[in-house]
């Protein structure tokens, strides 16, 4: 019975992983603009999809994950540039409907020009899987953990250790303030839909094995993103990490031991009950109103 | 600024005018009107309808036209809601004035519209699988592939004759899978074969293991049979060869494309599904009297659109090539004469089987149409 | 005179009247009738939405949640049970707003994503159940309705009937039906909104802190406007399953709500004319690019884009300000 | 006669901080009240927690002999508090009178039938609520800006238009967290008037302020907080002349 326990959280960790990768992406914007970014998934799309047609062109993989990371991170940047900047001041949910129809415009492109097909990509090491304590675990599903692990290091790197990461981290406390000191809050907003681009392509690339990819894989994954930022609280990192896992094995052990109908209510059950308690979840700051 | 939207406003305007304002003109071509799929979750089934249809209403049109007119295809995606083919139906019929549809990609989407087409009395033939559709018999209403029932017991026939009794059922939550497994279940209890385990899967999801690693564990299952289609049965096909599960596998008509082969890899070796000829044209004996039909197809489709065929394409050619039919037999587009055309149809040779339409059967194909495919060395393998 | 007029409380009523009067002028197939009939029940379902989210400023991403409980409680129980559909549709209303009232108070506590959140998670879990508990609601491939009898009338859209000596097609006495709903709906939505409960919603996205200290029970206020809400979408949910014949879970799901809110934000929050707007613009859009195919897709996002950022307050309000500027510098220049 | 507010060990933390500790004072009836102190003594987190907004760790507050800790916002002003402030929290979505009749919230009869249907009783309930917000306009000064939308007035303006708003729940003690922040002398001998006004419809006036003038100048009694604690208490003169005052405010 343990060996059953094992496999669905291994299931769990390796779909939570995802997730807590897409919350980041979510959580980077968010720290730097306030902004809910409903097209997060869509750079998981361009990830997986641009990386299977560079293969399809006869690219090695490395220079096609390479290509297709750029290529998300120029979306990301035309994101801002393009959609969030010139609405700076709109009221958040306008924002938010900006972001979902930057999403479809993306899902739209993406479907002219690669087509409405599911695409598959190979495991990067082979695909005999691995036996651990009676469970079968994928090999994709440690190249996935792996990567999110060293993303999430080079993150708190980044913040904690760069200029330009502790540039970010005081824009999104306080904009004002930020640009008194001399930080060029329009160039650090940039860089935060950047980085979650890239983030978000990394993610979309690694489980391309495991997920298949297709235009509208996006939609999704970036609403479960989301709602593993949310699990989390929205803004804190580690939230977005603990958020995606707990969803990932929530899910998986719902549908092991319960109902597999009844899966993703469990997770949107789970969500309701957390912020019930805590209303600005799990890691959320907990933050004393200002008046 | 203002004199762009002004502009943009007028292009708006000229859209509406052209699209929805266009009312009935003089009806000399043959108007076919098609509801499809052709974005979103059932794409795959919409996409290669769409283009059959396109690439059949050329062909028919350079060949000189039915009855001397030419067909004009008249189509809208409905992106797999319900509520959009229901208002795309009602376009059809009542802006349109479409002479017979041809569409309607899912179930959902073709029942949806099923109330609306009845009413306004206009011939309806369906692509979409279950049996719902035809049973109870709509007056109005054909469909052309093979009703989910046919699939659940050709399947299961298959697994009699293998001496399987105890099976693991594991399908989608979308509309296929959930009207499959219901079918699946009663098909079962007629033919004594007990479900040991019954899980499901959300269409959306990426990983499948947890619910197999249930069916994994139940020693006395024998086989696993997956309803449900998209990419999803793929994703169990690959999490049941990851799992190790040596137990003979089956899916269902809902994957029976060569898309679903590129990505389940080596993973789908050795399962078996019930399936048209069409993946299989080499295979047929000579006599077989579909051969030449399934052969000419896949050759038209092939060579057109340079992608490999799917059952779900002949869907559509066999309902585009049955409107054909019927209106050359009525003679006219009357309605009621097509409608009769229909629905005395016999032996009309399709790709997906041999037709033959009566009043009480309005989808006229038998569990025969049904060939088990096995896959073998990547490829398909008709046993027979 | 003419001021007095434009500024009365209901002189947006008034116009949306003539409006709802004088459409049936242009149009010219049941097809039309059968759009102009949706765009009705949608605008009265977001008119209900917007006193949530538009004067209260409490997001929900869930209310196609309540739009579909109302349309599966009329189809499961006329079809099934035969009640007659006219209190079929009032009973499952306040069932809707009961669930709607206790769903609300422990999640109206949150704010702002985190309640957009919850509520989205409310949504989905109807949906899935409706989705799942297919001997009832006949699962992801819907379920068919009988049509809307009022008093033994059957309407539907293919017949034709006598109303005072006139002869009147179905999809016209549908296309009625529905515009006097909308004014109702708007009558009903004003008075709320120009009373002291609306003054207190206002407040309540104003300054919730500044409504609490002056004694206004916030989330009293907060739950109430979503039980009023919840019972607009349940009621339209219900008609529109009469309308439509046929539902599916989908009318309940996430990209529904998505569509919902869309439309109040796009025609403009807080302008009860102005989300009407949005929600002919977001219903007749897909019919106006559904012949552009392949580039339906992207025109629909990419229109929904521009429209937002250069239009960020929403239609309506945008063109009233542009106006009101333009004419500004009218009497400006004259004087 | 008791107190009107009796504060008594009065705690609050923020995560292991103490903004307010041991505090304990007790404002009476009719007077004009004072709190004083340097920045970040805690007054503002003092006025929170007295008007409901914090929950105390620690200690009770007291309104007319009974306990109000725990008791939310809404229900204090049912109890005759009401207050404003530092950081204005004005709807910006409404107009100016609205905000004062939004005061009124308590006063009003209205209910849900009424309002839906629109009935007369409403009509007539408003029409009062109206007459009465715009003569409390006028009383504090802001007569001009009667139809104006709030989010185009002057932050003068709009101090005063918090002042009529409190006033208008009809309240028997106002809290007004620095009312004369940022305004000019003129405007700032105006507000004094107005608070002077105030206390003589018997309306009990607690202040936060830093204009020293004018606290010395209408003030019945001050209290001097320092990192939460107090450091001082009486009137004027007394406060005037005490030594750590003076030290605290010299920064010594």
């Amino acid at each position: 019975m343990f060996s059953e326990f094992l496999q669905y959280l291994f299931t769990g960790i390796t779909i939570g992983a995802t997730y807590a990768l897409i919350a980041l992406g979510f959580t980077l914007i968010y720290n730097a603009s306030h902004v809910i970014n409903f097209a997060q998934g869509e750079f998981l799309m361009i990830g997986g999809m641009a990386t299977v047609s560079l293969i399809g062109l006869g690219f090695p993989l490395p220079v096609a994950m390479v290509g297709a990371i750029l290529l998300a991170a120029l979306m990301g940047i035309a994101l801002q540039r393009f959609a969030i900047a010139p609405a700076k001041q709109a009221d958040p949910v306008t924002l938010i409907i900006i972001t979902i129809g930057a999403a479809i415009f993306i899902r739209g492109i993406a479907q002219l020009v690669w087509g409405r097909g599911y695409h598959s990509m190979p495991n990067f090491s082979g695909d005999v899987p691995v036996r651990i304590g009676g469970a079968v675990v994928n090999t994709q599903t440690f190249w996935v953990v792996g990567i999110a692990a060293v993303l999430v290091a080079g993150l708190v790197f980044f913040f904690t250790k760069t200029m330009i990461g502790k540039a970010i981290l005081a824009t999104s406390m306080n904009k004002v303030a930020a640009r008194l000191v001399g930080i060029k809050t329009d160039m650090v907003l940039m860089l935060a839909f950047l980085l979650s681009a890239v983030l978000g392509s990394i993610a979309g690339i690694i489980v391309a094995p495991i997920t298949f990819t297709s235009y509208d894989i996006g939609i999704m994954l970036g609403l479960k993103g989301f709602v593993a930022a949310a699990l989390g609280g929205l803004g804190s990192g580690m939230g977005a990490i603990v958020g995606g896992l707990t969803l990932g094995i929530v899910e998986a052990m719902t549908a092991g031991y319960i109902s597999s109908d009844y899966k993703d209510a469990a997770a949107f059950g789970v969500i309701i009950l957390v912020l019930f308690f805590m209303p600005r979840g799990l890691m959320g700051a907990r933050v004393v109103e200002r008046v | 600024m203002s004199k762009k939207l002004l502009r943009r406003g007028g292009l708006l305007a000229a859209t509406l005018a052209a699209g929805i304002f266009s009312g009935a003109q003089a009806a000399d071509p043959i108007k076919i009107g098609s509801f499809l799929s052709v974005t979103g979750p059932a794409s795959f089934l919409g996409d290669p309808e769409l283009k059959t249809l396109r690439m059949y209403v050329d062909k028919i049109n350079e060949e000189g036209g039915v009855l001397g007119r030419p067909l004009e295809l008249v189509h809208y995606d409905d992106e797999g809601n319900a509520s959009n083919a229901r208002n795309y139906a009602s376009r059809l019929v009542r802006a349109d004035r479409v002479d017979i549809i041809v569409g309607g990609s899912t179930t959902g989407a073709t029942m949806a519209a099923v109330p609306l087409i009845e009413q306004s009395r206009t011939p309806f033939i369906s692509l979409a699988g279950a049996v719902v559709i035809t049973d109870p018999v709509k007056p109005w209403v054909f469909k052309t592939p093979q009703s989910d029932r046919l699939a659940a017991e050709r399947v299961m026939q298959d697994m009699q004759e293998r001496g399987i009794t105890k099976i693991g059922l594991i399908s989608g939550t979308g509309g296929f899978g959930r009207s499959g497994r219901e079918q699946t279940q009663q098909v079962a209890e007629a033919m004594g074969i007990q479900i040991l385990e019954d899980v499901t899967y959300s269409p959306s999801d990426t990983d499948m293991t947890a619910q197999l690693t249930r069916i994994r564990n139940n020693q006395d299952i024998e086989a696993v049979f997956n309803f449900g289609f998209g990419q999803s049965p793929a994703i169990v096909t690959r999490n049941f060869a990851q799992l190790g599960i040596d137990r003979p596998f089956y899916q269902s008509h809902g994957v029976a494309s060569n898309s679903f082969l590129d990505l389940a890899g080596s993973a789908a070796e050795g399962l078996r599904l019930p399936a048209s000829p069409i993946l299989v044209p080499d295979s047929l004996a000579d006599d077989d009297p579909q051969k030449t039909i399934v052969q000419a197809y896949v050759d038209a489709y092939e060579a057109r659109w340079n992608e490999s065929v799917s059952t779900f394409g002949g869907y559509a050619y066999d309902g585009l090539m049955l409107a054909v039919a019927a209106i050359e037999e009525a003679g006219s587009t009357d309605r009621e004469a097509v409608r009769q055309a229909l629905e005395n149809i016999q032996g009309h040779v399709g790709v997906t089987g041999i037709f033959n339409m009566s009043p009480n059967d309005h989808n006229g194909l038998a569990a025969d149409s049904f060939r088990i495919l096995e896959v073998v060395d990547g490829g398909w393998k008709l046993i027979e | 005179m003419l001021k007095s007029l434009t500024q009365h409380r209901l002189s947006g009523l008034a116009l949306l009247a003539i409006i709802i009067l004088l459409v049936p002028a242009f149009l010219n197939n049941p097809f039309q009738y059968d759009m102009a009939t949706l765009v009705l029940i949608y605008a009265t379902t977001v008119v209900g939405l917007n006193l949530l989210v538009g004067y209260a400023g409490q997001i929900s991403l869930g209310h196609a949640g309540f739009f579909g409980m109302g349309a599966y409680f009329s189809a499961v129980m006329t079809s099934r049970f035969d009640w007659s559909p006219v209190p079929t549709l009032i009973l499952g209303a306040a069932l809707v707003g009961l669930v709607a009232y206790i769903v609300g108070r422990p999640i109206l506590r949150l704010k702002g994503y985190y309640l957009g959140m919850a509520t989205l998670a409310m949504g989905f879990i109807i949906y899935i159940t409706l989705n799942n508990e297919g001997w009832l609601t006949g699962g992801p491939d819907g379920m068919p309705v009988p049509g809307l009898s009022i008093f033994g009338w059957e309407l539907s859209t293919f017949n034709t009937y006598s109303f005072l000596g006139m002869e009147i097609s179905g999809s016209l006495a549908w296309y009625w039906l529905m515009g006097v709903m909308l004014i109702l709906g708007v009558w009903i939505a004003q008075n709320l909104i120009d009373s002291p409960i609306g003054r207190a919603l206002r407040s309540v996205h104003g300054s919730e802190v500044a409504a609490s200290v002056v004694g206004v029970d916030t989330p009293k206020f907060k739950n109430l406007v979503f039980v009023v809400s919840a019972i607009y979408a349940s009621l339209m949910g219900s008609l529109y399953a009469h309308f439509q014949g046929f539902i599916t879970p989908e009318s309940a799901g996430f990209m529904e709500s998505i569509i919902f809110v869309t439309m109040v934000v796009l025609g403009g929050m807080g302008s009860t004319l102005g989300v009407i707007f949005g929600a002919a613009l977001l219903t007749l859009l897909p019919q106006l690019l559904a012949d552009f195919h392949d580039y339906e897709m992207m025109m629909f996002g990419l229109i929904l884009m521009l429209t937002m950022i250069f239009m960020p307050k929403g239609l309506l309000p945008t063109t009233q300000a542009f106006i009101r500027k333009k004419l500004h510098k009218k009497a400006e220049d004259k004087a | 006669m008791s107190a009107l507010i009796e504060v008594k060990g009065l705690d609050k933390a923020f995560g292991g901080v103490h903004a307010i500790e041991g505090l304990s004072f007790s404002v009476e009836a009719g007077q004009i009240y004072s709190v004083i102190g340097p920045n970040g003594a805690g007054k503002t987190t003092l006025f929170n927690l007295i008007t409901g907004l914090y929950t105390p760790t620690a200690g009770e507050i007291k309104l007319n002999g009974e306990n109000i800790v725990n008791i939310p916002p809404n229900k204090l002003a049912e109890r005759g508090m009401c207050r404003t402030f530092q950081q204005m929290q004005i709807c910006m979505n409404m107009t100016a009178l609205e905000n004062v009749m939004l005061g009124r919230h308590l006063q009003l009869k209205s209910n849900f039938l009424t309002t839906l249907l629109r009935l007369p009783s409403l009509l007539k309930d408003e029409a009062d609520c109206r007459d009465h917000a715009i003569e409390l306009m006028k009383f504090v000064g802001c007569g001009d800006y009667i139809e104006t939308e709030a989010s185009a007035m002057s932050y003068g303006a709009l101090k005063r238009l918090e002042i009529a708003r409190a006033l208008a729940a009809e309240p028997k003690v106002v809290l007004l967290d620095e009312p004369a922040a940022g305004l000019n002398s003129v405007e700032t001998a105006e507000l004094e008037e107005l608070l002077k006004k105030i206390a003589a419809q018997g309306i009990t006036v607690v202040l936060v302020e830093h204009d020293m003038k004018m606290v010395m100048g209408i003030s019945d009694h001050i209290l001097v907080i320092n990192y939460g604690r107090k450091l001082a208490e009486g009137t004027p003169e007394e406060i005037r002349n005490n030594p750590d005052v003076i030290a605290a405010y010299l920064g010594g």
